[in-house]
Formats: C-alpha cells, structure tokens, sequence
C-alpha cells in the first residue's frame, strides 16, 4: 500500500516513494493552503461599523473570501483575497473600499 | 421554502480559496452558487472538462474542493460523471456505500457546447442523474481567448479577431440551452449572478433534486476575454439579463417558463460598450452591427416569450 | 471439475465478464468485439449481473465512463476493438496515470485506414506505449483465462495498472472452440472482492483524482508508473500460479515451444502461434531443429526472460502482425532485438510483418520463416532484416 | 475417425450456412469431439456468398487458418455453382454435398471437372414439408452425418434430440418437425 504525504507535507524535494500515485488527494479543500493573497495590486478593506450583514458581498466573491460566521460577515481572508473588488462593487452601504495595496 | 441568502450562507463552504483562477473571474462564482445548492447533509461528487476551472482548482496538491472530485479529459466531462454515477447505483444497490450522493459535472463553453459536446449529449439522452452545468463565457480562456461557438456574432477573439475586413466572429452565437432542452430531459435552465443570486440558487436546486439529468447554463463573464474591468462583474451581468441578450429561463419536463422579464428592456448598446470585445462595433460605419445585433437579440425574446407563453 | 463447453472467443470472453460480476460496463459497438457487449447486455436484461449497462455514444466516452466508474470504486470492464481503441487513446493514458485498473477486452483489428475489419495486432500495438498491461491469447481458452486473471494483476497495490487483455478478431473472436470454463464460485473466489484504499464513494474521506501536475512532480509520478509496469511481471507469475491451481492450466510470461534444443525460432503474438506450432511439428517430423516462442505477455515487456531463452537459437525471426512504420521493423521486433543486445552472442534476427487486415497465415507460410532461418544460418548472411512474409512482388 | 476432418460450407449471407457450420460444431463437440466452426467474414450483406469452416477431430487443433484443401464441401445454395468454385481444392477421397432437387450427375458438369463423390439432398423441399418454411439447415446437417460419417448416426440422433427440445422447450411441435427433417435428409440423400 502506498503511504501518503499529506498536501500540507508535500514539496519539490517530495520523492517518488512518498508522492501520491496518479497525483490523487485524499483530502479535501488543500487549496486552502496556497497563499493567493500576494496575487493583489489592489486591496479591499472591511467597515465594520457600515456594514449590515446583508450578505450581497459574500456569494459574488470568486475566492471563498468572505467568511460568515452566526449570520455576519467578518473581515476579509486576505490569505486568499486577489483584490478583484466585485464585493467593493455591490456593496450598498459603504462598508467596503477598495484601493491600491501597499506593499 | 423562500430563498433567505443569510441562510443559504450558513452552509459550509464547498469550494476553497486558494485556487488559481483569475481574480474576478465568474466561473468560481457560478460553482459556488451551485455547490451551495446542495443540501449540507448530501455528499457530492464533481467533474470537471479540462479548462481554466479544472487547471486552477486542482493542481497537485491543492484541490479547491471539499467534495470528492475527478478530472480526466476536456472533452468527456459528461462521460466521465456518468461513469461515477452508474458505479453510484450499482454500489447503493449492493448495500456498499449508504450516503446519498449528488453528481456534478462542470465544463466551460469549449468543454460543452464544442468538444464535450457529444458527451454532453449522450449523458443527457442516458438520463443519468446528474447536473452538468456549463459555465458559459463565451470563448476558450484557458487557451488564450480563442473563439467558440459559443462567442456571440462580431465579438473579438483570437481566432476570430476583429480585422479591417472581417468585423469579429462572422457567425452566432449556437443556443446550447435549447439543444439540450431538445433532449427532453427533466430539468433545463438559463441563468447568471444577478443580485442576491436567487435565481441561481433555485434553478441549481431544482436541477440537483430533480431526478434524472438536468442541464444548467450560466453565463459566467471572464474580465480578461471580455475586456472589462475585474469589479463590473455583476454590472455586465446584470445588462446582460436586462437587455436580454442572455434571458433567464426554464424548461420544467418540457414546460418552458421565464423567470425574469425586465421591466424596461435596455438597448443591447449598453451591455456591448462595457466590453472591450465590442469596441470596434462602436466605430463610426459600423452601426450596423449593433443593429444587427439588436435584430436577433429581439428576435430570439419575442421568439422565447412566445414558447412560455404557450 | 470444470465445465467442458464450446465457445467463441466472444463468448468466452462476456462468460468471463458475467462470472466476475463487474459494477459497470461502458460500452460502444465495434466490429469484431460488438458480441461481447450484446452477450453481456442479455446477462444484465436478464438479472444474472448486477452490472450497470452504460450504453455511451462513442469509444472515447466507454473509456471515460470506466474511468470514472473505477475512480468511484467499482470494478469497470469495456471491449473494443481497432478504431474504437484509437478513439479511447487519449483516455487510456489517463486511465493508466490515475492508475485504475480497468479491464478492457481487446479483439484485434486492423487500424485503419483503408477501412478493414479483420484481424491484425495494429490496433493494441499502437497503444502498447499507454501504460497498460497487455496479455494475448492464442485461443478462446487463453482469452477466457487472460480476462479471469486480468483484475488480480491490474488491482494489486504494487501494479495498479489498466489491463488490456487482447485475442484475434474473427480469428478467435468468432471462432467456436472446445473450452474448459470454471465453476462459477471458482471464478468470484479467485478474482475476489475489489477493496481500493481510496475512492471517490468513500465515506472516511474525499478523493481528488486527475489533477494539473507541474514539473517538479510530473516525473515522479511517472516513475510511479514504471515501477508499477516493472511489478507487474512478478504479479503475473503469481497470479499464473493461483490460477494453475484452479484450473490446471499454467500461464507464464511467454510459451516455450520446442525450444530445448531449437537452432532456428520464431517470436509470435496470438493465434498464429497455434497454426506455427503445427508448421513445427511438421518440420520436427522431418529432423529440423526449429521452435518458437509465443510471447503471452508484451506490457510488461519480458526483457530478461526473453532474452534468456532465445540465448541458446542461431536464428530467429520476430513476427510482427503489426508494422510500426519505423523503416526499421515492427513493434514486437524492436523490443525483442533490444532485450537480445545484453546477450554475449545474441542470434542472427529477422523480422517478418505478416497476415496485415486478416491476411491468413497458412502453416506453409510459417513453413516458408522457418527454410528463411535456416537459409540464413547455413549461409551466415542475414540478408534483409525487415521483411513482409507473403507480400505479393 | 483417425483425423482430422476439414468442411468447407458454402452459402449466401443470411442464408445459415454459417448457423449451420455451428451446428455441425455443436453436434460433434456433444459427443466428444473438439471442434473449430468459423465463418469467413469480410463486409457482405445479405444475398452475398459467404463462407464457413469446420475442423472436427479427436485431439485439439492448434492451426488457425482457413481450410484450402476440405475433406468435404456442402453447398446451401445450389444457385453459387456457377459463381463459386466451389470444389476448389477438394479432396479426391473426400464428397461434395449439394443442396438441390436434382440428381448428382445432373450437377456434375457444373463442378469443372470435379471426379470425386457428389451427394445431393432436396433440403428445401424437407424442410418445407417438415417445418412449414425453407430453413434447410437441418437437413442440410442431417446429409453431411450421413455423407461424411463424422458422428455415429444413433448417437447423432439422440443428440440432436435433445439439443431440439432444449431450445425449442416451448415449442414441441418443432421439435418433431425438425427430427423428421434430419431422419428423411440422412434417407434421401442421394450419391452416397
């Protein structure tokens, strides 16, 4: 039977005895791992205050990167966040802004 | 019961971040609303065509979904679900798995209305219960924009570029939703993201827990072949509905029904000059095209109301 | 006792297939291997499997349904034959890299084109590079046999590897033979349950399956699949051996036949190794020394053995019922030659393309090899290397 | 029987030689024999002449080509005398059997010089009387028994019996009709 190196495990010095046959996964969302946040030149910020949890933001984000949590949005996964500002884009309250990253 | 997006979000999220799709692109958006369709309880198994979805939502080690998910080639998508279906049946039948599971096959306009066309077809004559859901912006991304046919008459691709004289794509744009709905098949429908996305939840609802095959066709924008700017994505969808250049609609076993008619049906000009595909129908002589383009567009709505009307 | 029938090769081929009770079959009508879905698809009307029929449009999605059938976790089988293989291309190396060990009956055919619907080995020849393990059969007896043992090779956890299990079109495919069939029970003991450690069905965890793979992982994953390629010949010997114990009947990796003191031998594929085993007793009759080697197994290729055995010939020909249009040999020559370039004093070889889209191979034809090899090794000119038996001048 | 015995079936497409080839097959392997039937295939529809082979003998045969030189050839159809040769590369010491109304050297002339033993047998004819159609396989099968001598005819018989009523299980007036025909082919074929 062959051994598996979990996704969080796995890198370029990863040999062919410990490296999944067929490149399976035998997990799910290891994705999650992957740092896609320094993709950004622009950045959305959360207002908190301004926000009322409508909820518009959250299905149009195309990173899973608005975490709810007891019904409300919380601050931004910026781990994951490209900085595409559809969520800037539908908010009607002015909770989110969008500017360029500093980096 | 009534659609309440606060709860809908309340489910645990199917599809991670972390995968490689562009930033802004519609595809993960059209996932997300159909994966949210699923009943938490139910598990899920997914396919996807070979495309921009499929390369940067599963590159080894990282798959961006929770559920288990398979990937063979571009054009077989709907072979390849079928396959994990029946091997479904047989096993449920033999008393070897007890979960319920739910079969999902995504592809992008290439991997459906082009080369996975056939196999699209043949799943869907099979009756396999199965959703496949066809992610639809209109020209071969992952390859670098090239056309389909699926992009619309005198849109810019790279294989149908717009030249001095030839303005763009010389054909239409084939109208997949009605072929497939050809296939009399339980469940058809057309949609894309417009505000809270309840349009999409429903139809992605009833496709999932309709028994037997059932087609979704969601018109999923791509920023980059579009030529718009990342954040308009909900801009360009929603004039895509008001304008009735993509109308959303369903085919219930066979009944055809709208499910949204704009109040003030725009100009097809107000979808077109957001998008840098058209730019050059806006050139001075070439009224015409735009024309054109609004001809058939109130030709095929006033065609479609007619059918669900009836 | 096993059960004395007469069958096709066809037949023997979806009896195997209803004995084993696989979860799903996809399947498109090819000639000559359309008996085996029409056989089966009666098996499943009338309740004696548990199958899932899947009835797809083409070849290209049979294949994509086995595969995903057997990512579920089930056991998936398919047949076909010629264009129908060369449509499933693309999904057979995807089959062998995610590593599901399919199960596809292959009644050779000639590749098109022109269109021809007889036998030749074009068809499984031109896929032996896709990372499968290839077994042909001489008869019906053989092709049952190859299929009851398929699964056992290709699921071992140390293989992992698609099976292709390949028999004559028409030849044998159509051909009603005398054949021992096992015991129903026999069959299900030997073959066993399939237990894969992960699927997509599996309830403990998801599974992720065909993923994009980039450079600094594609080459050990392809590894992976040598190594497993490199397994499987020990699998199949063991495999051979358990099956010897049921059936009394014993596979190796090839056939020898006559070749304990042979000085001239031929290499052969299929069932033309039966019609040259009678051109051998005949020319044993009258004195000569010659033999032959039917090579049972090609994917995994036989290197070492093969080489061993041909070691103590003067001359051999390698038969090739496929050309590989290399200018230089077909398929089966060029793997042999190279396994015999280890050897000290490795023979004299020629090859032979022959009985091209269902050219017959008479005994005289195979006669007429052998006084070619004889020739040879009395003259010590080898001539031609590259030849075609019996093409017209 | 010390050999191997080799039969060439001529036939048009659609017609049965073929069915009747595996029959034959059949009828030898049940008692005891090992048996090839394989018919000749290429792309003919129906109408066309066809071919198929037979080699019954008491040990295995390895050979897996056609048959050039038959001990015996049977003709469904009289109508491919003049189309195909059929006699080519017939054994002197073997037969010929011919399905037709006439007598065997009516046929002769049209065998191209053909010497050896010409049998004929009206299996149309039986089988319309016998079965009601023209189906005359089983007459056919019936002569070439008789003519070659392949199977002892007692055992023959019996067999033949019970492969009837197996298949046909719910039809008995067929099997009657067929054990008719193949008792009157053995009887009335004609140049033994």
């Amino acid at each position: 039977m062959s051994r598996y190196t979990p996704a969080a495990k796995v890198n370029e010095q990863i040999t062919w005895k410990d490296i999944a046959p067929g490149g399976e996964v035998y997990e799910g969302g290891t994705s999650a791992l992957v740092n896609t946040g320094d993709w950004r030149t622009m950045i959305p910020a959360f207002i908190a205050e301004n926000c009322k949890h409508c909820m518009l933001c959250v299905p149009v984000c195309p990173d899973s990167s608005i975490p709810v949590k007891d019904g409300k949005r919380l601050d931004f996964d910026f781990m994951h966040c490209k900085g595409c500002g559809i969520c800037w884009k539908v908010c009607r309250f002015e909770a989110i802004t969008f500017g360029k990253e500093a980096k | 019961m009534a659609y309440n997006l606060k709860e809908e979000l309340a489910k645990p999220e199917r599809l991670s971040g972390g995968h490689r799709m562009c930033a802004g692109c519609g595809a993960p958006v059209a996932v997300r609303g159909v994966l949210r369709a699923l009943e938490p309880e139910d598990k899920a198994v997914i396919g996807s065509a070979t495309g921009c979805l499929e390369v940067s939502t599963f590159l080894y080690p990282y798959t961006a979904w929770q559920d288990s998910f398979i990937h063979t080639a571009f054009e077989n998508a709907g072979a390849t679900i079928s396959g994990v279906e029946a091997c479904y049946k047989v096993l449920k039948k033999k008393g070897k798995i007890d979960d319920t599971y739910k079969f999902i096959a995504f592809g992008g306009d290439g991997g459906t209305y082009d080369i996975g066309f056939q196999s699209l077809s043949g799943a869907m004559e099979r009756g396999h219960d199965m959703v496949y859901v066809c992610y639809d912006n209109e020209a071969y991304m992952n390859t670098g924009i090239q056309r389909s046919s699926s992009t619309p008459k005198f849109a810019d691709a790279t294989t149908s570029p717009a030249g001095s004289v030839v303005p763009g794509k010389p054909q239409n744009k084939k109208n997949l939703t009605e072929v497939i709905a050809a296939h009399n098949i339980p469940y058809v429908a057309q949609t894309t993201f417009i505000s809270s996305m309840k349009d999409l939840h429903e139809k992605a609802h009833k496709a999932l827990y309709t028994p037997g095959a059932a087609f979704l066709n969601v018109l999923a924008p791509c920023p980059r072949g579009w030529r718009y700017s990342p954040e308009e994505l909900m801009e360009i969808c929603k004039l895509a509905v008001e304008t009735c250049v993509w109308p959303l609609y369903e085919v219930i076993e066979g009944k055809w029904v709208l499910t949204y008619q704009p109040k003030n049906k725009l100009p097809v000009e107000d979808y077109l000059k957001k998008q840098g595909r058209f730019s050059h129908l806006f050139r001075k002589g070439n009224e015409w095209m735009i024309a054109d383009i609004q001809k058939s567009v109130d030709q095929k709505w006033e065609a479609l109301r007619t059918r669900c009307q009836g | 006792m096993s059960i004395r029938e007469r069958l096709s090769g066809n037949e023997a081929v979806a009896f195997a297939m209803k004995q084993i009770n696989p979860d799903v079959m996809g399947a498109f009508p090819i000639t000559p291997s359309t008996e085996i879905p029409q056989y089966f698809s009666q098996y499943v009307a009338n309740g004696q499997v548990d199958t899932e029929f899947v009835a797809v449009e083409s070849e290209h999605s049979a294949m994509s349904c086995c595969i995903g059938a057997q990512a579920a976790g089930g056991r998936a089988v398919t047949a076909t034959s010629s264009c129908g293989l060369a449509l499933m291309w693309e999904m057979l190396y995807v089959a062998a890299s995610c590593r599901l060990p399919i199960t596809l009956a292959c009644i050779n055919r000639a590749l098109t084109g022109p269109i021809n619907i007889n036998n030749d080995h074009s068809d499984s020849m031109g896929a032996r590079d896709a990372g499968w393990i290839q077994l042909y059969a001489e008869n019906n007896q053989e092709a049952y046999d190859n299929f009851c043992m398929a699964m056992r090779i290709g699921e071992h956890p140390e293989v992992r590897l698609p099976v292709m299990t390949c028999q004559d079109g028409f030849i044998t495919s159509h051909a009603i033979e005398n054949i021992e069939l096992l015991e129903d029970e026999k069959v299900k003991k030997f073959v066993g349950p399939y237990t894969p450690e992960h699927y997509l069905l599996k309830k403990d965890n998801p599974l992720a399956v065909g993923p994009y793979d980039i450079a600094a992982y594609y080459m050990e994953h392809k590894y992976q699949q040598a190594v497993a390629m490199k397994n499987a010949k020990q699998v199949i010997l063991d495999v051979a051996d358990e099956f010897e114990k049921i059936s009394g009947r014993y596979y190796g990796l090839f056939e020898k036949y006559q070749m304990a003191d042979a000085e001239q031998a031929i290499v052969i594929i299929g069932s033309s190794a039966g019609t040259a085993k009678a051109a051998v007793n005949e020319l044993r009759a009258q004195g000569e020394k010659v033999g032959l080697i039917k090579l049972r197994v090609f994917r995994p290729f036989p290197r070492e053995e093969l080489a061993a055995a041909l070691s103590t010939v003067k001359v051999v020909a390698v038969m090739d019922k496929a050309d590989s249009f290399s200018a230089c040999g077909g398929p089966v020559f060029a793997e042999t030659r190279s396994a015999c370039y280890s050897l000290a004093a490795p023979p004299r070889m020629i090859n032979f393309v022959y009985g091209l889209g269902g050219r017959d191979v008479r005994v005289e034809d195979i006669k007429s090899v052998y006084e070619e090899l004889k020739q040879i090794q009395l003259s010590g000119n080898t001539g031609e290397i590259y030849r075609y038996l019996g093409v017209r001048e | 029987m010390q050999k191997m015995v080799e039969i060439r079936w001529h036939g048009r497409g659609g017609q049965g030689a073929k069915t009747a080839s595996l029959l034959l097959a059949e009828a030898a392997f049940n008692t005891g024999k090992f048996v090839q039937g394989f018919p000749e295939y290429g792309p003919e529809r129906m109408g066309a002449p066809i071919t198929a082979y037979n080699r019954i003998s008491d040990e295995r045969c390895t050979v897996h080509s056609n048959i050039y030189e038959p001990d015996y050839v049977v003709v469904v159809d009289a109508t491919l005398l003049a189309a195909v040769d059929v006699t080519r590369g017939l054994k002197q010491d073997g037969a010929i059997i011919i399905n037709s109304e006439k007598l065997p050297e009516e046929l002769r002339p049209m065998l191209k010089g053909y010497t050896g033993k010409l049998c004929t047998i009206d299996a149309d004819k039986i089988s319309e009387e016998e079965l009601g159609r023209n189906f005359p396989n089983t007459p056919m099968l019936g002569a070439v028994v008789k003519v070659s001598n392949l199977i002892p005819e007692t055992e023959f018989i019996a067999d033949m019996e019970s492969s009837f009523k197996h298949k046909f299980a719910s039809k008995p007036q067929v099997v009657t009709g067929n054990m008719n025909a193949l008792a009157r082919s053995m009887k009335e074929v004609l140049g033994l």
